[in-house]
């Protein structure tokens, strides 16, 4: 399945793109934001140390690691906010 | 054209604005507030002993603006009299400029004061809003919060901050 | 014209006036405050059960300006980042007019929403200003807080009530 | 000597006026704040009540009862006061 990846603010910078398209092979297990998280850090090793710092959402709206995930979703991966 | 209560937006901040869409918002009724508390928040030229020559804010628009809908409805759990305007402007901003305009209105002084207050907490707690610092000699994203509008431990310090 | 920090008078008040001349003192350097806090208080059409038709606000004008000043020096004392500028209106008010007008700025929002909270405690503790209330079937005086600037407790009081 | 007493909000109602203008006989003490709302309670028995409530100002600066006035002086007596 595929999926559009959101990255902000450092992500981004680390990524290089505001916007990724990622192609998810189905595994035995359903695919959650976790899995769409960890494929991306061993792209981008340097992504690596946000794990624990992130929030993430699925089609605008907060979800957690867990969320599984389905064909056509937008995943967006936050940095610690900053706004005010 | 009407002003919408919350808003996200590039264009610059005007508190009068702000405000007048709480003022005329059928949620107000003539008469009934005794009090109006506005916060504005600006761009300060300096910040942890950096001098800070220019500020850009980056957004998840969509769930920013969800998150000022769940702020307002937390107001009006937490503070059932007391309504709640809120703009956060994103893009380039400089120095002395507003990056956030709130209003909040009640009958009573002391749920005005509270609800701004409370506002400007969780914008800051759960909001996606990033700020990208520009000094003299760098740039750095400034990184706050871990959002998490579930987080019962974060909302209720945003309500000890506002003296609730 | 330059509008002073504080006054008292007649005319509507007008919040963006207090803001700005509070922005446009002297005592405001460029860049260095990063909050600004407004209040403004409104009169209400209902008050204790009275279904309220308009005010009247009378005052002892040099003295209620000495009050404000001494608000602001308290205020410069307790929060000595923080900056104030206080309106306050008279005469006949209707309803949804605002009989204060209130701002603080400061580098940090702490001390601006502190300062301004406090400002409008002692203003109802202090300032020698009263209110007679036209209500359906009446007018009274409202009569509030015995003055007395140097009572401790009451300014302890305040400073509780900014949660400062 | 003579003094203007100057009445506010519910205070100027009871006594009719705004302003007063009163000799005071000099007497064997120097004459008090005090000693001028308690003639004018004589004058105006209503008055009494706010006795324990009213603040008292001296050439518009908060003064107490003790404060000694001077020929020429302004004293105002205010009710407890509900601005803001």
């Amino acid at each position: 399945m595929r999926v559009t990846v959101r990255l902000f603010a450092r992500l981004r910078d680390i990524a290089g793109a505001a916007e990724l398209a990622r192609d998810l092979a189905p595994g035995a297990q359903a695919t959650t934001v976790g899995d769409v998280w960890r494929q991306l850090a061993k792209e981008f090793p340097e992504l690596a140390g946000y794990e624990r710092s992130i929030s993430s959402a699925v089609n605008a709206d907060y979800a957690r690691m867990d969320h599984v995930i389905r064909d056509g979703d937008e995943i967006a991966f936050l940095p610690p906010v900053s706004g005010g | 054209m009407t002003t919408p209560l919350l808003a996200i937006g590039r264009g610059p901040l005007d508190l009068e604005r702000v405000a007048g869409a709480l003022s005329a918002d059928p949620s107000t009724r003539p008469g009934q507030d005794g009090a109006v508390v506005t916060f504005l928040g600006l761009v300060r030229n300096h910040n942890v002993g950096r001098r800070v020559r220019h500020l850009e804010y980056e957004a998840y628009e969509p769930l920013a603006l969800k998150a000022f809908e769940r702020i307002a409805a937390e107001i009006a759990e937490r503070w059932p009299s007391a309504r709640l305007a809120l703009h956060h402007r994103i893009g380039r901003l400089e120095i002395g400029e507003a990056s956030v305009a709130i209003a909040a209105r009640s009958p009573h002084r002391g749920d005005a004061f509270a609800a701004c207050r409370y506002a400007i907490e969780r914008v800051k707690q759960i909001a996606p809003i990033w700020k990208h610092e520009y000094f003299e000699g760098g740039d750095v994203w400034i990184e706050g919060a871990t959002a998490d509008p579930d987080d019962a431990r974060a909302r209720a310090e945003a309500e000890r901050v506002a003296c609730a």
